[in-house]
């Protein structure tokens, strides 16, 4: 049971590390994708099958997509998507902070006693999703589809082009 | 005699699993259910580009492959002996590790979606509870690797196309979860299984009760087959692909073996959409008439999906390619728009489930109103002020 | 074949559907739009009929079928549907006049550029006004009602490059929305009084038994029941939208759209939902009654709003040359009638008089259509004239629609309904004030209603427009035909020798009373129509006009309370001067105020800061000003500093945000603050 | 260490890669993909929680995470389309050269 938890753990983690480091960001991209499948085979896992293809769907489909179209579309070139180094002091401070968060949330969770259910695992059907979310939940769903309609709205009105200014220009 | 050979896939599984000890049974039985699907449809590929180019040189006039074996039956395996002895070429410039992933990607994506199609009463490979989004985010995991070959081969031409397949999947995407959510939203469930089971049952015992139907999944079929082509890349749907302005797109720098995974890809995919448009909408492998299950099941899935496949290869013999503006503005602008009134049908549909006697009649004319009417309006408004299409021939 | 209450929705469904359609149809498809709103209100004048069957199973009944909406937390929003035989008759009446409107619209409108919207409005209308009809929820018919004023805002704006139409359209809306904030707030506080908002929900509803006792017994600090505050608020919503005083003035300008809308929605539906709705809420309008200790009935402020615009639109129809407005102060005082008879306690009386009076008056608005298209848009009487023989059926119906108005005697449906609005009148023990109104207003329309047709009828054109005018086409005069005909036969049906409509509508069988009981009231308002029609003859027919320009009889007489009435009592004015001017008087106040009350103040208290600042001067300039010098330089020192963290790196930001979330964790946790 | 420590380890470890991703690079998109990991490592805590805590019939968890999908895609949409955006004005990448508003 941990044995593959800390399989997918692995993988995930250095998939998400690799990807963060790598000077092309196409090759970062896609290592990313192959972290958040990850995160997907880690719901799986838990037994949270809907939310593990959601999270194929959301992620892998559309929001890696949209990532990949803006790196190709913020280039001149094929080189561009090289990144340079990053400067040292940098990536030393960035390693510093982050290490030093890592070590507190990891010790915090060490050393809070966590009050653990039954160990089987909870069986949660796609039906009882669905009856919550469009029960007692309805009012989050409405309130996600509105944030995600004016997010569509938002985007298209950031990223389109102003024609006459681009004219101009 | 029925029962028997309906379980026969089983029998031959636990005669196989018989030889293993018990702790290990449930690997060699998932093993057995992998190699199965790549056998049958490893086979099943293989004749069908056969029967493609059969059909279309029939659709075209000529007679299609017919010198390799009898009747041209041993062409597929030639093809594959030529394709696997070609030189594997990768350009200088090409990103070699993704160049290299992209066509095993896309096979491995082409084939897992597979594992969720119910292709008998007792064949399904893993019986999820939410098995159509699994489906659904396998296929989208394929587009992934359409980009990783568009883009690693270093080549204007192979990134376009990448970019413009996946704009089209993206577009297409909708409209083919559109056209699913009715059937979801009527059967109850996520599970391909017990969608196929929610339409057994025959009226009169010819008539059976698939979704296609009734006028929402009959509106909803069509939604999901146009989507399809799209999604497989295939003609009138090809762009990505066109040889006649992309030459050949993603597929341009890569030969060999690696070009026959694409196509191999391309066929899986074909094949696992139109399964699942079969499983949603046909009937999955129910049998057309009550009397006829003593055929088994499994035999009528693959007679269904046949069919269906037999249908888009006409459609390609038949219609010419769109413009990439023509494309987009199909899904956007008619599909999207019949989709969602197709799902406001079927909510219609299921909130008037009690109605009975002439209540009935009215049911069906107010259904097929709302899908007829929006139709014919929407095509018309679409395409007024386009002038009727002359073609010009050389005399 | 009886229509299911559960299929209610149907009805306002088919219009609904008809206006999609509408809204989807290109400029071109006038078949397409005008076909399908025609089909659909046809189809629900069809299962208004069946649902009407259904409701006189049994007519004492409300047939309901309730669902809920949505859940939000533990609570549940539920709508519904009601079926019983008041808005089944309404159902009736909406679609058949409605049906006939359409069908005029197909004439009137053709040459219309806009034709294929204009129906897609008219649909959007017919099934918002079905919707007030069927709703079993003061919440969903409170949403049709601002469908409806939508509709109605766009239909009188429908010729919106006229800047009248347009400020007509705004002003409509604007008015009726001052009613629909007091209709908003009583729907608020009776739902947080009774928890529901649906009429009948098998004893749970906010109209039924349980719910009114709770109501009508609590009561405000002023004495007044809350059923009356509640149901007043109510009321207000119904003064907007059915054009009572004070808030009619929206009602004559809204004659500024196409006249088919005139006479679907400013005549026969949309100003007779106000009275339905007091009609539809009258348990709770009076749940007060029988209690004598309070101030104030609901049902007393009715009767008088009721009475007093009765009269004043009569008296102002008086002195109107525009053939439209003429017809839209009648309704203004026709609807005043219902009101009058819903505060007196009939509301049988009134629905009735509400059905009779849709088809006379969409017949009257009607025909003024068909005389308006004949004569080349001209409306204004003095141009018009010398008609009769040339548009002999538009004619012959008007004359029918305004002896019906007129109250003649026995033939004509108005005269039925008005009998028995003044016999409840009469009845009424609180005041007889009422009923005098209503009297004087039987002979004033009566007036009216004859100056109106002899000077469009009679004598000879008096305008180009006049002379050239050519009988309608069948399309608009077989509507005409039809509502003329009903128009007479419908009093039938309430006839105090058989009262079969009232009986209907209260469920319980009425005994017709005897002809004689109410014969003395009767015989007094036939002398009394008999007197304004001899005298509208007299003084209208006998000389008519002969030239346009010529001043009227009335006016010659009287010019100064002629013109008055003209400026239809000048409460357009009145109120820019009241609510227009209420605003720069205040302005003017506050500006006097600020000028010179505070302004002395401060002034004063500068004064005295100006005395001390020059005894401070000295030692402030010596020992404070350093200081503070040297204090807002550090200030400005700091904020550069503290300005150059602001780098607009967002590298930084985060960083510091990672820091500061470890340190101030770590503070928590190691300096033992948990 | 019980499963669900471990799993919040894994989660932790997950965030904290994020954090030095967003930190260390200056690329606009991969601060935004490390804001992502980020993003998806609270998520993993909410199902952890759901499977492992004191009362799994609550799907509390489950819901959360797919509200918290949901948004994330809103935030990827309206965050990229801000990048290009800003690229278009600045014909750069480089987040700390988008600094206009600086004191």
């Amino acid at each position: 049971m941990n044995l593959i938890l800390v399989l997918i753990g692995g993988l995930m983690l250095t998939a998400a590390a690799v990807a963060m480091s790598l000077r092309n960001i196409i090759h970062s991209a896609l290592l990313l994708i192959g972290s958040w499948l990850g995160v997907s085979f880690f719901y799986l896992w838990a037994g949270a099958e809907f939310v593990a293809f959601a999270q194929v769907l959301v992620y892998v489909g559309a929001v890696s997509m949209v990532v990949l179209f803006a790196v190709l579309l913020t280039r001149r070139d094929r080189q561009d998507v090289v990144v340079a180094p990053e400067t040292r002091t940098r990536a030393i401070s960035a390693l510093l902070v982050g290490g030093s968060v890592a070590g507190l949330l990891v010790s915090a969770v060490l050393g809070t006693p966590l009050a653990t259910g039954p160990a089987e695992t909870p069986t949660l059907t796609v039906k009882d999703l669905g009856t919550l979310l469009a029960g007692p939940q309805a009012a989050g769903l409405l309130i996600a589809g509105v944030i995600l309609t004016v997010a569509l709205l938002g985007a298209v009105v950031l990223a389109a082009t102003d024609s006459g200014k681009e004219d101009a220009s | 005699m029925t029962a028997t050979l309906e379980r026969l896939p089983l029998l031959v599984r636990d005669w196989i699993t018989g030889f293993f000890p018990e702790p290990v049974r449930w690997l060699v039985s998932g093993l057995l259910a992998i190699v199965a699907i790549l056998a049958v449809f490893g086979l099943y590929f293989a004749y069908l580009t056969l029967a493609e180019r059969k059909f279309l040189g029939r659709f075209q006039n000529r007679p299609g492959p017919n010198r390799t074996g009898p009747f041209g039956l041993l062409q597929p395996f030639a093809d594959a002996v030529k394709a696997l002895t070609k030189e594997d070429i990768v350009p200088q410039a090409a990103d070699k590790l993704l160049h290299f992933l992209a066509p095993c990607l896309v096979v491995a994506f082409g084939l897992i979606s597979f594992a969720v199609i119910p292709f008998g009463r007792y064949l399904i490979p893993v019986d999820l509870d939410a098995a159509v989004l699994y489906f659904f985010a396998a296929g989208v995991s394929s587009e992934l690797a359409l980009f990783m070959a568009g883009w690693a081969s270093h080549n204007k031409y192979s990134m376009i196309s990448a970019m413009r397949a996946l704009a089209q999947l993206i577009s297409y995407e909708l409209p083919l979860l559109l056209a699913v959510v009715p059937v979801i939203m009527l059967s109850g469930t996520l599970s391909t299984s017990k969608i196929v089971v929610a339409q057994g049952g025959w009226t009169f015992g010819i008539i059976p009760h698939w979704n296609v139907l009734t006028p929402w999944g009959f509106a909803g079929f069509f939604i999901f087959m146009i989507a399809a082509v799209a999604e497989t890349n295939r003609s009138p749907f090809d762009l990505p692909e066109a040889e006649s302005e992309l030459i050949a797109g993603h597929l341009t720098e890569y030969s060999g073996f690696k070009y026959a995974l694409f196509f191999m890809a391309e066929y899986f995919g074909m094949s696992a959409l139109c399964g699942l448009g079969v499983t949603l909408f046909l009937g999955g492998w129910q049998a057309p008439i009550d009397i006829l299950q003593v055929v088994p099941s499994y035999v009528w899935f693959m007679v269904k999906l046949s069919c269906v496949i037999f249908c888009l290869m006409w459609v390609r013999a038949t219609l010419l390619r769109l413009r990439i503006d023509q494309l987009t503005r199909l899904a956007w602008k008619f599909l999207v728009p019949l989709g969602l009134i197709n799902l406001g049908n079927a909510a219609f549909w299921h909130l008037s489930a009690d109605w009975s006697g002439p209540l009935q009649i009215v049911r069906w004319a107010i259904s097929a109103a709302v899908i007829v009417i929006p139709f014919v309006l929407i095509g018309r408004t679409l395409s007024s002020g386009l002038a009727p299409r002359t073609y010009r021939y050389a005399t | 074949m009886n229509l299911p209450v559960q299929l209610l929705w149907l009805i306002p469904a088919l219009p609904l559907v008809a206006a999609g359609i509408g809204a989807l149809t290109p400029r071109g498809g006038r078949p397409i739009a005008a076909g399908a709103a025609i089909a659909a209100l046809i189809g629900s004048f069809i299962l208004s009929c069946l649902a009407l069957k259904t409701a006189l199973v049994d007519p004492a009944a409300h047939l309901t079928a309730n669902f809920s909406w949505f859940d939000l937390g533990t609570g549940t929003f539920r709508l519904g549907w009601l079926l019983d035989p008041l808005n089944a008759f309404m159902c009736v009446m909406v679609t058949f006049v409605g049906t006939l409107i359409f069908i005029f619209s197909l004439g009137y409108m053709k040459e219309d550029a806009n034709f294929t919207r204009f129906f897609c409005f008219l649909s959007l209308f017919a099934a918002a006004m079905l919707g007030i009809v069927v709703a079993n929820s003061l919440l969903l018919l409170f949403v049709s009602w601002e469908l409806v004023g939508l509709a109605s805002y766009l239909l009188i704006g429908f010729w919106f490059h006229k800047p009248e139409a347009a400020a007509a359209a705004k002003k409509a809306f604007i008015t009726t929305r001052i009613g629909d904030l007091g209709l908003l707030l009583g729907m608020l506080w009776l739902y947080d009084r009774t928890g529901t908002l649906l009429f009948f929900d098998n004893g749970a509803g906010c109209l039924e038994a349980g719910a009114l006792a709770g109501l009508s017994s609590a009561t405000l600090c002023s004495g007044l029941a809350v059923s009356t505050a509640i149901g007043l608020l109510i009321f207000c919503g119904a003064v907007g939208k059915s054009g009572q005083f004070p808030l009619h003035v929206w009602l004559p300008d809204a004659m500024e759209g196409p006249t088919p809308v005139s006479a679907l929605i400013h005549a026969a539906t949309m100003v007779a939902a106000g009275v339905f709705l007091v009609a539809r809420v009258y348990p709770l309008m009076s749940a007060d009654q029988a209690l004598t200790n309070v101030p104030l009935h609901a049902l007393t402020v009715v009767a008088a709003i009721g009475a007093i615009t009765a009269l004043m639109g009569a008296v102002i129809a008086v002195a109107q040359n525009d053939i439209k407005r003429v017809l839209a102060f009648s309704t203004v005082s026709q609807l005043g009638y219902m009101m009058l008879a819903l505060g007196v306690g009939s509301w049988v009386a009134a629905i009735f008089h509400l059905l009779t009076h849709a088809f006379f008056k969409a017949l009257l608005f009607l025909g003024a259509g068909s005389v308006i298209h004949a004569a080349h848009h001209e409306q204004d009487i003095r141009q018009l004239g010398g008609l009769g023989p040339k548009l002999k059926v538009t004619f012959a119906t008007f004359a029918v629609g305004m002896l019906a108005l007129a109250g003649f005697p026995f033939l004509f449906s108005g005269f039925w309904s008005k009998e028995a609005i003044l016999h409840a009148a009469e009845g009424w023990e609180v005041s007889h004030l009422p009923l005098i109104a209503g009297l004087i207003a039987v002979v004033l329309t009566a007036f009216y209603m004859t100056r109106l047709v002899s000077e469009t009828f009679f004598g000879h054109g008096r305008s180009h427009a006049s002379e050239h005018a050519h009988e309608s086409p069948a399309v608009m005069t077989v509507p005409l035909a039809i509502l003329a005909a009903c128009s007479v036969l419908i009093g039938f049906v309430g006839t105090p020798a058989w009262p079969w409509l009232q009986s209907q509508l209260t469920g319980e069988p009425v005994h017709p009373h005897g002809w004689f009981e109410g014969a003395g009231l009767m015989m007094l308002s036939i002398l009394l129509v008999a007197f304004g029609i001899g005298a509208g003859l007299a003084i209208y027919a006998r000389r008519t006009r002969v030239t346009a320009s010529q001043r009227d009889p009335i006016e010659a007489k009287a010019p100064s309370l002629f013109a008055f009435l003209g400026a239809r009592m000048k409460l357009d004015e009145l109120y820019a001067a009241t609510v227009g001017k209420v605003n720069s008087a205040l302005a003017v106040v506050s500006d006097g105020l600020d000028r010179y009350v505070w302004a002395g103040i401060v002034n004063f208290l500068g004064r005295l800061g100006e005395f001390a600042g020059v005894v401070y001067r000295e030692a402030d300039e010596e020992g404070l000003n350093g200081g503070f010098d040297t204090g807002s330089e550090t200030l400005r020192e700091a904020g550069k500093v503290y300005s150059r963290s602001q780098t607009g790196d967002a590298h930084a930001y985060l960083r510091a945000l990672a820091v500061g979330f470890v340190v101030l964790v770590l503070v928590i946790t190691l300096g033992g603050l948990r | 260490m019980t499963t669900l420590q471990l799993c919040l380890v894994i989660s932790s470890l997950l965030f904290c890669i994020g954090l030095v991703g967003a930190l260390s690079r200056s690329h606009t998109i991969l601060v935004l993909l490390g804001i992502e990991l980020m993003l998806n490592a609270a998520n993993m805590n909410f199902i952890a929680f759901w499977r492992f805590g004191a009362s799994p019939t609550a799907a509390t968890g489950v819901l959360f995470a797919i509200f918290s999908i949901a948004v994330a895609a809103a935030e990827a949409a309206v965050g990229l389309a801000l990048v290009i955006a800003v690229y278009r004005h600045q014909k750069s990448v480089r987040l700390e050269e988008a600094n206009r508003l600086k004191g």
